[in-house]
């Protein structure tokens, strides 16, 4: 039972709390928002705190203890980096910064040139005719435009001749897929909110919970604005 | 010792060196150095996670100071660094799967980070309604490859107009992949360029290096 | 034209903007709470996801990547499961690691909607699946665990080393069978770029729909397998697998919500025409 | 993948060529960087749109707001750093209030340093020194969501005639640029991602998509390392281009010299 009863709490105030911070859509401040808001900094911020723990122990120390004596160095250089807090001293910190920086620059650059130039290109240089008309439609609108869509993206010269042409007809592809990549980032935000809107709908008990949280919220939102407290009582 | 610390030089040589370290082994094959590399990497991955020392040191300073100053809010600040600790103290005394910290993991991480990402549907929606209008060509053809798109991703268009799919895959594959694909390339050379700038010492004054 | 007709224009044109919210509510929890069962269609993309899954063997050793937070998974819930009934099924085991804090909170979530499953299955904590926690924080978290995984890796979520279980056969990232990640854009690059790249692993990525555009650059460019997009992909995995889930209940909302979208849109146009445009004080800066 | 072209001793197969195009951008970056002559670039619209829309604000008597993305130091805050600094250079001419929200991310509180420098030199240089507030730059949160309702709030309070957003805004964007719609403003972005450029370019008055914000901050900035990059940038575009119209071709004709040479 003590576990259903932590289960149901928790599922009721997450309830509560979700409406709460859609009370954002009246587009007004109010207290119950600010009171979502903040609760969620704050516990999101301690959550982040501890699994940080977690990691610099399971990584760090727990490797240390089987032998691994060399990560020692990074818990010096990480308490070093903390150092950056401290006006006075946070010099401290700019050497663990200029290694921690080097070492993601150097994973970094050593392989984007392969994943985001190089196999890129190479998957636009295909056979355009394979036999399949529909399949040559593709391969043959993607090579067009790839190439004109970056002849718009360049800015140390000025764009006349075929340039021009070029760049316009690129401009042109490149809203048609701006038109597909918001309906696809709509989709995607949709999904999350409909994800939601069926986790706190699902099992049938929690809907007239949903419900009453929703009606409760919209009211609340509507009288902080009227009254004016809203404004007064909200984190700002 | 500070002097040491806070030059310039040494701040870049060790930028240099690690990057090199790291860097070269992946294409000059060097007996040894693939394991050293590999352990500046586990190293690098600790040292940064410490970053989340000075970001919670600094919510509690910026707290502190709207608490002491009695700022518009300085009650929610209360609640919330109040609310901070003891999340912290559950977790690491009581652990991570039991207890207040779990609950507040339920009723609050949980739910809210949805509701915060989920907000943007809404917004989506109404710039969506706003602005997808036929003002110039440009505009037309983006309201013209939305709708289909859209029109497609409606589960029920696609069983009832099976013609829809091809098209709108058409959009997407071609152009929306296009498009991603010119990005990855520009940015790529934008980020190769940059870590070169850093390593010749013209950005590195963003850090907060040089000398006091 | 009437007097009636110039104020529907006007309206079309400048009604608040909070109706679109209050009808997007009442489009999405109505269908949730009496669902209509519309049929839906299943795209080539997911069919090629799904032999790719299904492509794997028992006691293949999948990387489980959760990259995501709680929202993601709200928005990758039935692609989740659909593919976890897939691998039970299958006897793949699974080394399963989070790329977001807030992953710690959906292990229990998961495997309590799959708790049947997997008795039926006999599909068991450390034999058949391990939780190795939040290991990927970074770029150079996610290169040294592809290099050398036992270096950084020693015990599970809760504490337990994890020598002896079927992760001993694990020494770099090349070891693995597949890569399968549900992302919302975290430590997928990276997966890319020290996994994939560097040790030819496949990878399967179920992504958010905000980042499938990029993803499709990626898949043509071979860098991923197969892509299975946002819930509506995961509804037609559960459809392909035969096991209605969360997905398929969620489509009547999804279809509603995006039609009510092309209403506004056209409601919109209709009052930019009629109205907004003949006013014309907006466009009068010159601005787009 | 297709066999190598060629292969140098002692590197890895398959990455020579991604060694050697990542050292000639090494060389062809420190070559311009120390070139005497300024790099051109040419002048991106999103300029002028600024100019119209600040000028908007200040026959209107209204604020305008511009930040700067709330990532840490990146290729997008950088250029969002130039852009501030004309925005900061048109407000103090013209006597229009400026406001600038900072933070955002763990990161940010470095970049708001230099922003804060920024925007005081702005006014320096213009001769209204006393007009600089720094209470004008607020620092919002370190983290996101609590930003992005600060200036929400912002938005709604102080009804700025424009509000610019450049750097580097990630899904906080689209609450952003709706409410600043919602409160009548011209609302220019830059998208930093292939979503966001989308979304934004409906969500908009005005969007620098892509690298016409590193076009537009190279061009105000006149730095050499700013300029060197977007010029090393075209060169690639050129070489990218190239490499995938002689592919084609070759491929068509029946070889895979390119793609060989690719994967080499």
């Amino acid at each position: 039972m003590a576990v259903e009863m932590f289960e149901f709490t928790a599922t009721v105030v997450g309830i509560f709390i979700s409406f709460c911070m859609y009370t954002t859509l009246y587009g007004k401040p109010n207290p119950i928002r600010s009171w979502a808001e903040y609760s969620y900094l704050a516990a999101g911020t301690g959550v982040s705190v501890v699994i940080g723990l977690w990691y610099i122990w399971n990584t760090a120390i727990v490797n240390i203890q089987a032998g691994d004596l060399i990560l020692i160095a990074s818990l010096i250089l990480g308490v070093m980096m903390l150092f950056r807090v401290y006006p006075k001293y946070n010099y401290v910190s700019r050497l663990p910064i200029a290694f921690s920086v080097g070492v993601q620059l150097a994973l970094s650059l050593r392989t984007i040139i392969f994943t985001n130039f190089l196999r890129q290109i190479n998957a636009t240089i295909v056979k355009l005719w394979t036999g399949v008309p529909m399949e040559f439609l593709y391969r043959f609108t993607i090579a067009v435009s790839v190439i004109t869509i970056l002849s718009f993206f360049l800015y140390t010269m000025e764009i006349t001749g075929p340039l021009l042409y070029s760049s316009k007809i690129g401009e042109y592809l490149m809203y048609l897929g701006f038109g597909a990549i918001f309906a696809q980032t709509f989709m995607g935000r949709l999904g999350l909110f409909v994800g939601y809107m069926e986790n706190i709908t699902t099992p049938a008990w929690k809907q007239p919970y949903t419900v009453v949280a929703a009606i409760i919220c919209l009211i609340a939102a509507i009288i902080f604005d009227k009254t004016g407290l809203g404004e007064k009582l909200s984190a700002g | 010792m500070s002097a040491f610390f806070k030059s310039r030089s040494t701040q870049l040589t060790i930028l240099v060196i690690s990057f090199l370290l790291v860097f070269i082994p992946y294409f000059i094959n060097i007996p040894g150095l693939d394991w050293f590399s590999t352990k500046l990497m586990t190293i690098a991955a600790v040292t940064n996670a410490f970053t989340i020392g000075i970001a919670v040191y600094s919510q509690y300073k910026r707290s502190g100071r709207f608490i002491m100053e009695r700022r518009k809010g300085w009650i929610y600040h209360i609640y919330l660094v109040l609310l901070m600790i003891f999340m912290i103290f559950n977790g690491i005394v009581f652990g991570q799967h039991t207890g207040g910290y779990d609950w507040l993991l339920k009723a609050v991480v949980t739910p809210l980070s949805s509701v915060i990402y989920g907000i943007l549907a809404f917004y989506m929606a109404s710039a969506g309604a706003r602005a997808f209008r036929a003002r110039s060509p440009q505009a037309a053809l983006l309201l013209i490859a939305g709708l289909i798109v859209l029109l497609y991703q409606a589960p029920l268009t696609g069983s009832v107009f099976p013609g829809i799919e091809p098209a709108a895959t058409y959009l997407t594959n071609t152009f929306g992949m296009s498009v991603a694909r010119m990005f990855s390339i520009s940015v790529c050379i934008g980020a190769i360029v940059l870590g070169v700038r850093m390593l010749t010492g013209k950005e590195v004054a963003f850090l907060g290096f040089g000398e006091e | 034209m009437s007097e009636e007709g110039f104020d529907l224009f006007k309206w079309m044109a400048t009604y608040d903007k909070r109706w679109i919210y209050v009808f997007l509510f009442i489009v999405v929890i109505g269908p949730l709470i009496r669902p209509l069962g519309m049929p839906i269609s299943v795209s080539g993309l997911t069919k090629d996801y799904y032999d790719n899954i299904n492509s794997l063997t028992e006691g293949d050793i999948v990387f489980d990547s959760w990259n995501m937070e709680f929202s993601g998974y709200m928005e990758l819930k039935p692609g989740v499961l659909a593919t976890h009934k897939i691998f039970i099924e299958k006897g793949v085991k699974l080394c399963i690691a989070f790329g977001h804090f807030e992953g710690v909170a959906l292990p229990p979530v998961v495997f309590k909607e799959l708790k049947s499953y997997m008795d039926q299955y006999d599909y068991k904590e450390f034999e058949d699946y391990i939780i190795i926690g939040y290991v990927i924080p970074n770029e150079a978290a996610v290169a040294a665990l592809a290099q050398d995984f036992h270096g950084v890796v020693r015990v599970d979520w809760k504490g337990q080393p994890i020598a002896g279980t079927f992760l001993d056969e694990i020494e770099d990232a090349g070891d693995f069978a597949l890569i399968n990640d549900y992302t919302t854009g975290l430590a997928t690059t990276f997966q890319i770029r020290h996994m994939v790249l560097t040790y030819g692993t496949p990878m399967a990525v179920n992504s958010i729909g905000v980042s499938v555009p990029g993803h499709l650059a990626n898949l043509d460019a071979g860098l991923i397998t197969s892509l299975l997009s946002s819930t509506r992909g995961g509804a037609e995995l559960e459809y392909l697998i035969g096991q209605p889930g969360p997905g398929l209940k969620s489509m009547d909302a999804f279809t509603f919500g995006h039609y009510m979208l092309i209403v506004f849109i056209i409601i919109g146009n209709i009052g930019h025409y009629g109205w907004s445009r003949r006013a014309a004080h907006r466009d009068r800066t010159g601005i787009q | 993948m297709v066999e190598p072209l060629f292969e140098i001793p002692g590197l890895f197969a398959g990455r020579t060529v991604g060694f050697l195009l990542i050292i000639l951008i090494f060389v062809l970056t420190i070559y311009y960087m120390s070139q005497k002559k300024l790099q051109y670039v040419r002048r991106v619209p999103a300029l002028d749109a600024i100019e119209d829309a600040v000028g908007r604000s200040t026959e209107m008597g209204k604020p305008v707001i511009c930040s700067y993305g709330l990532g840490g130091f990146s290729y997008w805050t950088i250029a969002g750093l130039s852009i501030l600094g004309y925005v900061a250079k048109l407000c103090a001419e013209t006597d229009t209030r400026l406001i600038v929200p900072t933070g955002g991310s763990h990161d940010s509180y470095i970049v708001r340093e230099a922003a804060v420098d920024l925007v005081r030199n702005a006014y320096t240089t213009a001769g209204k020194a006393e007009m600089f507030n720094e209470e004008d730059m607020p620092f919002l949160s370190g983290e996101q969501y609590a930003y992005t309702p600060a200036y929400i709030g912002m938005l709604v309070r102080d009804k700025p005639g424009t509000t610019i957003m450049t750097g580097s805004h990630w899904s906080e964007a689209m609450n952003i640029a709706e409410m600043s719609n919602a409160v009548g403003a011209i609302t220019i972005t830059a998208g930093c991602y292939t979503s966001s450029m989308a979304a934004l370019a409906c969500a908009s008055d005005y969007i620098m998509l892509g690298e016409e914000q590193p076009a537009a901050g190279a061009y105000l900035s006149k730095n050499p390392s700013q300029l060197a990059s977007i010029r090393v940038q075209d060169i690639y575009k050129f070489i990218a281009v190239g490499m995938m119209i002689l592919g084609l071709i070759a491929i068509n004709a029946g070889s895979e010299i390119i793609n060989r040479l690719i994967s080499s």
